[in-house]
């Protein structure tokens, strides 16, 4: 009913939002989706003291919080309900996504002058669908949601966006959709070859766990295929190298609000799909392949960072280190260790928080200067103290700077794959260099904080560089307060996260 | 009695003719007249071997084809009347505004 | 419900002819009549009683055999028609669409003359495909089928003064013509092998491997029991393939297609499109479900795995349809292509067969709920060209550029439309689609199933254009809207809500296509 | 055991003070300063509390707080460990910190600057940081707290933001010691991995081990062979020994980051670029102390790698007598002193490489103080110079500000290790010590201890010489500008640090006159006894980490022995005489160059020497190259192979897609005679293809 109700609520307001008049659009819109990020956080709160030892969803799905299961279609012999509830890996991905939906549409009110009503009902639109990614239960409602977030993220992008933004907006709508296809072609393979009954994820997950006599194809056996297939499919959202490029590009031609979105969490929606699909669903096929998954994790982490190196626009440096940040994700998943899935699920959050934080900052201050070109400017700091000052803290937690939660994740993921033994001998040298992303973010940000925010005052442009309005700071406080209290207090998410990756640790596999 | 054979032959060749004149005529009418042939290769099949197997399914048949054949017709002219008005022309095919 | 007398349940095509009738009557009364209102309310009365009266026929059981609950299946004219669950399926479609279509020419040709003929011509194309859905023998069949064809032929060229018009309708006719003499000579081949016309008596005449004739409406072995010529048979059913081809737009058969969608009056290009599409298909169905039963076929061996067939022809369409709409500069031409694409992604119904000859049915469900969603988004589709056209907004992509600023309600539905199209959920589209994918898995033919991904991601790619064009460009020229016509709105605004209401309703649809598929 | 109890303010307060200080500084008199003096000065009094209270024999070591429960897998927690060595260390962090606080409001209230709040927010996260890193009771505690140590020396070093050279040095400071933390991050990973602790002692409970501490723990493994509980040694298949090698070198990279060592040394000039007060704390008592003190605080796992001591001796040796090279030739005064607190960390280093635990925490407790001292003196005589740093512009400062002259020559005195002041006695155990454990250790462990005892020896001549250069330029002859004519005066709050500090480098030595001790027989090595703890039972058998335990184990397991080539005390006084020697002959040599009313460079007689040392051994240059000749530029590469290959493979299909699709289309000619001879030919093709397979012919 909760999650129900979520959605009934949002896209409700994506109606209303849509008929409002430009005006009050961005105002109704923030004051409407405070309606879901306050029912989460409720919910939040209702888990973390009522469900504390809930396992996972689609392997003890008997005692699901917040579930709720309504037949909907037969497709020969295939039952396709409409099921929702959350786990502990779950709860804490809608509550990112509530919230940073409430926050993004708040930083939106200043960069967003035209066709308002569009754009905010856009938003909620695209909201909707997220709620419903992280919480549906039955692959087709699922999938449903998941295709949902494209098309306004396509219009957004599209419409909103900047300079090359058509370019930008269908290569990330064609490339993301092929690779649903190509995911959906291998997931339904295997849901053919195993006789499944029903849609719903925890029957799934269990038939492919106890999957044997499939076919091979080309001589691969059918679970390995689709297990390539499924990953190739969410590693594009992810992204991983070296299915990443469009990323860089979506992310630079975004208005500020939706590089928000789509680094915050359409990013993890590719990880936590391949945490619920490929990590918990094919257990087995992912232990198996733990090495040349966490070898492209970790080119991933050294990649992008070596490319954020070398870019000149603050918005392609942080979407290149957002590419970096998602190879730990992977990193951790396929250690197979409690610290290395928690911490990889950790992970999606804090960088959830932290890379909207990121953009968000970068938003503010390409509003005041319209320029995002590291050389086009320098010494903001005085202009814009508070802004600056966030935007050196959001990038310390960048960083993994302690006691903020990028640390804790990112800690996490090395502790759990430095011994992983999935990657065998493998896992110190591999946790190693993937470690070394942390010295090279460090240098790109750190070079691009020296160029632009300090040093002597300097700028050409006619508009006037002051301090950012409240509006346009409060969101990015509100975000640093939350990077924070996860760093200091892990636990806040990471103890139901664990719970319910502990289930999948159990799973079969000698482990 | 000729052997069915033969029929057979008879309409098919006919119908390669019409086929014949379709692939080779430009001229909008005798492209008609070609499908005309072909369809009363048909006829001709029909009506053989509705002797042949002794029930007058067949031969109902080539009379509903004639009459299909004749309003086909009728339709025909009439589409290449507007033909001529708008291209002066009843070549087939000078009428290549649409393409790829 | 009492037992209604067979004839009731040719309703829904007695409603459309008699629709169509009483425009011509109106029109040999005034030719000149310009009444719109009265014209097209005839035509929309006459295709919501055939929709109503289909759509009532399948909820209360006609076609389902009375051993399992249903009314019996009325069986007329000694066998030429029958009015199963599947004929009614399809006169929903045809009934659908015609509505769709009357609807919005209401604002389409208002300006022009020769009203009456066009509803007239309109209605009895609608009744020959209802008649056809009906049909139960090759003969009531080709009839039929002309009856879809001629007023087509007319309706495509009813611009007469547009060059584009009439040359898509000579392209039309002429290649109709050729395709109904091959289907003609098909036809003639196979009754020289089997001696019968009527679907059953073919399906007879291969399991037994004699021929058949038929006597006081049952069929029987020919007297002397003659053995069925096998080769002529195969030559035979590969000609009918050809006619059917042509009537869905399939590779090679479907040169005529993008000419008439681009060239017709665009209500006309939804209407055939959708309509004429749907009606060739359920004689594809029926005829290679019932007549030339694939497991027959090949137990007898010799004549022809039309399977095999199907397979080719349906990936040859899905891939030269969808390619070809890739780069095209019109939006209209575009959808005409697509529409060629989605009749390959609707051959995979007769394709999807496993090597046994089981699965037909289930793929043939897929394919008749596909042409339900299809019937209804891609009407939309067209209409919103209609729209479009009506508005004197260009024909190509460029043109289109910010329209979603000046009519978002009608930019939306179109959104609809083509995401629906291209397989998104946010249509039926997606879930029809994804039948048709279970429909390949289903029976391991992994070819047809990355057809189907491969041209589903590329279709993306250009329907996406045209969202692009309206929501995203900036309008280039001078433009001004000043009306916003009723019908041509409420049809596509209603294309539109149906199309998203088959997320959450498919299982209806589903559920009774896979029954009407069953009892073939 | 109150004291205890109130331990976690000592870390608090100054974090109060930073919030304090950031959020209403610019609403309270003096920007926040008086926050955080209230806060070190609370610090400070806690601090002596716990030294009591650890002086009277007690110790803590307990968990205080849960940072990861662990579902089936590690606990990560916070604890405290409060034992004479981290008691030492938070007195003299709160002791430095305090001055810091009073000299800064003479330093930068008075020079009306602006962003106080900013600074003073700054110096009370910085203290806090350290502090929390000295209590630290495990490593992972310890690095985040050493991590948190980063980030406020990058803002405080970067604090005059709209300069260009601050947030340039900031960034440089941040990067080489983050290039460092990167390995000391691996360590602390691989770590906890290894021993599923990172505790540095372990924690007891009513006499019972609750949780076991990863030196005992590799102890057992080493000496005892007790490696069945470790699976990480199959996994990387290296013998115990050589896995914990490896570790304690990874873990040291983040030492040598942090205390600047050799190659990892060359942010630390830059960071003159912060004010001067922050400087003064991050060389004595924070930031650059934080590596050496944790060699000392997990000394337990060094002591039984025999490889990892000699690293660390050598590494020590090399750079206390590299940077004291190039210390020779700088021109201003900060400079001077960066580099002479490169050396003495590298003698820190030495010593702790070498089996001297305590000369080590010896050098660090007096090398703090001066060090403080001298840039604090610095800093005075920067104010006075109007933020003029050149040396060639001061001279004759002594008459002018004669306080500053006596405590700084006090300081001068201690650094170059001139007797009685602290530097020399702490400075001649360090050598002492690798002396006789050169001579005693057998192999090449007992070379490399000779070989760094030879480059520290040399060090010593240098550093008397540089140390007095500065003050003869600084203070002595005549003034050579109009500023050193007629300096600002400074006030008692720069007063009065310097002279406390002045006191404390002239005495501070006291606690461990280890000569006198030895030639007397009198029990006056106090750090010793404090350090070593009572040789059976109390704090030492419990926590570990008592220096008799580690003499034990230097010897047992590295083999560390003793040797005394001319006999103990001899040795003992020679050793004390040679470096005692050397340093007045450095502090003689300067004399005799510089101490003429106008001084006048020598530096030209050093040729192409001087041209190397002024571009100090191109260690910036190639480190900068590495940066930007040859990282950047693979970015860039990189870059360009993303934009060309990897997405032009995307681009590719796409357009291959179209291509196609344009090809595709023009089948479609327009002519309907083609469209029927392509129908016809489509028709016979499939007559053709079913005839064949259907065997119609």
């Amino acid at each position: 009913m909760w999650v129900a109700a979520l959605i009934a609520i949002t896209l409700l307001g994506a109606g209303v939002v849509f008929l409002a008049p430009n005006r009050y659009a961005g105002k109704l819109a923030a004051g409407i989706s405070a309606v879901p990020a306050l029912i989460s956080v409720y919910m939040y709160w209702v888990y973390l003291t009522q469900y504390g030892g809930t396992g996972n969803a689609l392997l003890s799905p008997g005692d699901i919080a917040f579930s709720q299961q309504i037949p909907w279609i037969s497709l020969g012999g295939l039952e396709v309900s409409y099921y929702v509830g959350l786990d502990g890996v779950s709860m804490p991905l809608l509550a990112l996504t509530t919230i940073l939906t409430t926050l993004a549409l708040v930083s939106a009110w200043t960069p967003i002058d035209e066709r308002q009503s569009q754009f905010y009902g856009l938003m909620l639109l695209m909201e909707v669908s997220l709620i419903g990614v992280f919480s549906a239960l039955d692959f087709f409602l699922w999938f449903v949601f998941w295709e949902g977030v494209l098309i306004p993220m396509y219009l957004l992008i599209g419409v909103w966006g900047g300079p090359r933004r058509k370019y930008a907006a269908i290569k990330f709508f064609v490339y993301t959709n092929v690779a649903s296809l190509v995911m959906f072609a291998g997931l339904f393979a295997l849901v053919f070859a195993t006789d499944l009954t029903s849609l719903a994820l925890p029957a799934m997950a269990e038939a492919f766990r106890n999957a044997s006599g499939l076919p091979t194809v080309a001589g691969i056996n059918l679970m390995t295929l689709s297990f390539v297939m499924m990953f190739f499919g969410f590693a594009v959202k992810v992204p991983v190298f070296p299915l990443h490029t469009w990323l860089p590009d979506a992310h630079v031609e975004a208005p500020t609000p939706v590089s928000v979105m789509l680094a915050g969490v359409l990013l993890k929606m590719g990880t936590y799909a391949l945490l619920r699909f490929n990590f918990t669903m094919l257990a087995d096929t992912a232990r198996q392949l733990a090495v040349p998954l966490a070898i492209v994790g970790v080119v991933s982490v050294i990649y992008g960072a070596m490319l954020a190196l070398a870019q000149r626009d603050l918005k392609r440096i942080v979407a290149y280190s957002s590419i970096s940040s998602m190879g730990y994700v992977i990193l951790g998943l396929v250690a197979f260790t409690p610290h290395g899935m928690g911490g990889a699920t950790f992970q999606m959050i804090s960088h959830g928080l932290i890379s909207g934080l990121m953009f968000m900052s970068v938003g503010v201050i390409y509003n005041t200067t319209h320029t995002r070109m590291v050389g086009d400017m320098s010494g903001l700091a005085d202009r814009m103290p508070w802004t600056v000052g966030i935007f050196v803290a959001a990038a310390f937690g960048y960083m993994g700077l302690p006691l903020m939660s990028g640390f804790a994740a990112e800690y996490l993921v090395f502790l759990g794959s430095f011994d992983a033994a999935t990657l065998g001998g493998a896992a110190p040298v591999l946790t190693a260099l993937a470690m070394f992303g942390i010295v090279v973010v460090a240098g790109y940000l750190l070079w691009a904080m020296q160029r632009t925010l300090f040093g002597p005052f300097a700028i050409e442009t006619d508009y006037d560089v002051g301090p950012a309005a409240f509006h346009d700071v409060a969101p990015l406080a509100v975000l640093l307060l939350l990077v924070i209290a996860l760093g200091v207090a892990p636990d806040l998410s990471y103890d139901m996260i664990q719970h319910s990756i502990s289930p999948v640790l159990d799973l079969g596999g000698g482990a | 009695m000729i052997p069915a054979e033969t029929y057979l032959l008879l309409s098919a060749a006919v119908f390669c003719i019409g086929l014949f004149g379709i692939l080779t005529r430009r001229n909008a009418l005798i492209f008609l007249m070609s499908v005309e042939l072909m369809l009363n290769a048909a006829n001709i099949n029909f009506v053989a071997f509705s002797l042949q197997h002794g029930n007058l399914t067949g031969q109902v048949f080539a009379l509903f084809g004639m009459a299909l054949a004749a309003a086909e017709v009728a339709i025909g002219i009439g589409i290449i009347l507007v033909l001529y008005r708008n291209f002066t022309d009843v070549d087939v095919t000078k009428a290549t505004t649409m393409r790829w | 419900m009492a037992q209604l007398p067979s004839w009731m349940g040719l309703a829904p095509a007695l409603a459309l002819g008699l629709a169509s009738l009483v425009l011509l009557l109106s029109d040999s009364i005034d030719p000149d009549t310009t009444n719109t209102p009265a014209l097209a309310g005839i035509s929309v009365v006459g295709s919501l009683v055939a929709l109503a009266s289909a759509v009532g026929f399948i909820i209360g059981g006609t076609g389902v055999p009375t051993s399992e609950g249903g009314q019996g299946t009325p069986v007329l004219f000694g066998g030429q028609l029958v009015v199963d669950q599947m004929a009614l399926f399809f006169m929903v479609i045809v009934a659908s669409v015609t509505a769709l279509v009357v609807l919005a020419s209401y604002d389409y040709v208002s300006e022009h003359s020769y009203q009456a003929e066009f509803f007239a011509l309109v209605m009895l194309s609608a009744t020959g495909m209802t008649l056809l859905s009906a049909a139960n023998s090759l003969a009531t069949a080709f009839v039929a089928l002309e009856l879809v064809s001629l007023p087509s032929y007319a309706l495509v060229a009813f611009l007469k003064k547009n060059r584009g018009g009439v040359e898509a309708g000579l392209k039309y006719f002429l290649i109709g013509a050729v395709s109904s003499a091959v289907l003609a000579y098909g036809i003639s081949l196979v009754y020289a092998a089997t001696g019968v016309l009527r679907f059953d008596g073919i399906a007879t005449a291969i399991s037994s491997g004699t021929i058949q004739t038929i006597v006081d409406g049952s069929v029987q072995a020919q007297s002397g029991e003659p053995a069925v010529p096998m080769s002529i048979l195969g030559v035979g059913i590969l000609m009918v393939i050809g006619g059917v081809a042509f009537k869905t737009a399939a590779v090679p058969f479907h040169f005529w297609a993008p000419e008439a969608y681009e060239g017709a009056p665009a209500p006309i290009s939804g209407f055939l499109s959708s309509a004429s599409k749907a009606a060739g298909f359920v004689l594809a169905f029926r005829v290679f479900a019932v007549a030339f039963p694939i497991g027959d076929l090949l137990a007898t061996g010799g004549a022809i795995n039309w399977v095999v067939a199907f397979q080719i022809l349906a990936i040859a369409t899905m891939f030269i349809g969808n390619f070809a709409a890739a780069t095209q500069e019109k939006v209209k031409r575009m959808l005409a292509y697509s529409s060629v694409g989605h009749a390959g992604y609707v051959l995979i119904g007769l394709a999807a067969v496993s090597a046994s000859g089981e699965g037909l049915s289930f793929s043939i469900s897929a394919g008749m709920s596909h042409l339900l969603v299809y019937g209804f988004m891609n009407t939309g589709a067209f209409l919103f060209i209609a729209l479009a056209e009506y508005w004197g907004v260009g024909r190509r992509f460029e043109d289109y550029n910010g329209l979603g600023k000046e009519a978002p309600v009608a930019c939306a539905a179109m959104t609809v439309f083509l995401f629906s199209l291209a397989g998104l959920p946010i249509g039926g589209g997606f879930f029809s689609k994804f039948y048709l994918f279970q429909a390949t898995l289903n029976v391991g033919a992994w070819s047809l199933a990355a057809a189907l991904i491969i041209n589903s991601a590329l279709s993306l790619f250009y329907y996406s254009r045209v969202v692009k064009a309206m929501w995203i460009e900036e309008p280039t020229g001078e433009r001004s809207i000043d009306s916003y016509p009723m019908g041509l709105y409420t049809a596509v605004v209603g294309a539109a809500i149906v199309t998203f209401l088959l997320v959450p309703g498919f299982n209806q649809v589903s559920e009774i296509a896979f029954q009407a598929a069953q009892l073939l | 055991m109150a004291a205890f109890t109130y331990a976690p303010a000592i870390v608090l307060l100054p974090f109060v003070s930073f919030l304090v200080a950031l959020f209403a500084g610019d609403r309270m008199p003096k920007g926040g300063a008086l926050a955080g003096i209230t806060a070190t000065g609370g610090s400070l009094l806690l601090s002596i509390w716990v030294a009591l209270t650890v002086a009277g024999g007690e110790t803590y070591n307990q968990f205080v707080y849960t940072w990861v429960a662990g579902v089936e897998s590690l606990q990560l927690r916070f604890g405290l460990l409060l034992d004479p060595l981290s008691a030492l260390m938070l007195l003299i962090v709160c002791l430095i910190s305090f001055l810091v606080h009073i000299f800064s409001l003479g330093y930068m209230n008075d020079e009306d600057e602006t962003g106080l709040p900013r600074y003073y927010a700054g110096l009370g996260l910085f203290t806090a940081s350290m502090l929390g890193f000295v209590v630290a009771n495990n490593l992972l505690m310890a690095f985040m707290f050493f991590e948190l140590v980063g980030l406020c020396s990058y803002l405080l070093i970067g604090f005059w933001f709209r300069e260009a050279g601050p947030p340039s040095a900031a960034k440089k400071a941040f990067l080489v010691t983050r290039f460092g933390d990167y390995f000391f991050l691996i360590g602390v990973v691989g770590i906890f991995a290894t021993f599923g602790t990172g505790l540095f002692a372990p924690v007891t409970q009513g006499g019972e081990v609750v949780a076991e501490s990863f030196p005992v723990l590799a102890e057992h493994a080493v000496i005892d062979g007790e490696t069945e509980s470790i699976a990480m040694l199959d996994t990387v298949g290296m013998s115990a020994q050589a896995w914990f090698t490896v570790l304690g070198l990874l873990v040291l990279g983040g030492v040598i980051g942090k205390s600047a060592q050799f190659p990892l040394h060359t942010w630390l000039p830059d960071a003159m670029e912060g004010p001067t007060p922050v400087s003064a704390l991050i060389h004595a008592a924070t930031m650059v102390a934080a590596g050496v003190y944790l060699v000392a605080r997990m000394y337990g796992f060094y002591a039984i790698s025999p490889t990892a001591l000699a690293v660390i001796a050598l590494v020590g040796g090399f750079t206390a007598l590299f940077a004291a090279t190039m210390g020779l030739v700088k021109q201003e005064i900060k400079q001077v002193l960066a580099y002479s607190t490169i050396s003495q960390y590298g003698y820190m280093m030495l010593a702790l490489g070498s089996g001297g635990y305590i000369a080590a925490v010896f050098h660090l407790t007096t090398h703090a103080v001066f060090k403080a001292l001298l840039f604090l003196g610095a800093g005075s005589v920067i104010i006075a110079m109007h933020h003029n740093e050149n040396m060639w512009d001061m001279g004759g400062l002594k008459e002018r500000m004669p306080v500053t002259y006596w405590t700084f020559l006090s300081g001068s005195l201690a650094l170059a290790g001139i007797v009685p002041f602290a530097g020399f006695w702490s400075k001649d155990e360090v050598l002492y010590e690798a002396l006789i454990h050169g001579f005693g250790t057998e192999g090449g462990l007992g070379t490399a201890y000779l070989l760094a005892y030879a480059m520290g020896l040399l060090a010593v001549f240098f550093t008397g010489f540089y140390t007095f250069r500065m003050v003869y330029l600084t203070f002595h002859g005549n003034a050579r500008s109009d500023t050193a004519r007629d300096p600002v005066p400074v006030r008692w709050n720069v007063k009065g640090p310097l002279a406390v500090l002045g006191f404390l480098a002239a005495t501070i030595g006291f606690i461990n006159m280890k000569p006198v001790a030895e030639l007397t027989g009198a029990h006056i090595d106090f750090l010793h006894v404090w350090l070593n703890g009572p040789d059976e039972g109390g704090w030492p058998a419990a926590l570990n980490t008592g220096l008799h335990h580690y003499e034990t184990l230097l010897h047992d397991v590295a083999h560390v022995t003793k040797g005394y080539p001319l006999g103990e005390t001899p040795t003992l006084l020679a050793s004390a005489g040679i470096s005692l020697g050397l340093a007045l002959a450095g502090v003689l040599a300067a004399r005799s160059l510089y101490a003429g009313p106008d001084p006048v460079e020598h530096t030209d007689k050093l040729g192409g020497l001087k041209t190397v040392l002024m571009h100090n051994y191109y260690q910036d240059e190639y480190q900068v190259w590495l940066a930007t000749g040859v990282t950047y530029p693979v970015a860039r590469a990189m870059d360009k192979f993303d934009q060309g290959v990897v997405d032009g493979v995307v681009n590719g299909v796409s357009s291959v897609s179209l291509f196609g699709g344009s090809r595709i289309r023009r089948i479609q000619s327009g002519l309907v005679s083609n469209y029927a001879m392509l129908l016809t030919l489509g028709l016979v093709l499939l007559l053709a293809f079913f005839g064949v397979m259907g065997g119609w012919f």
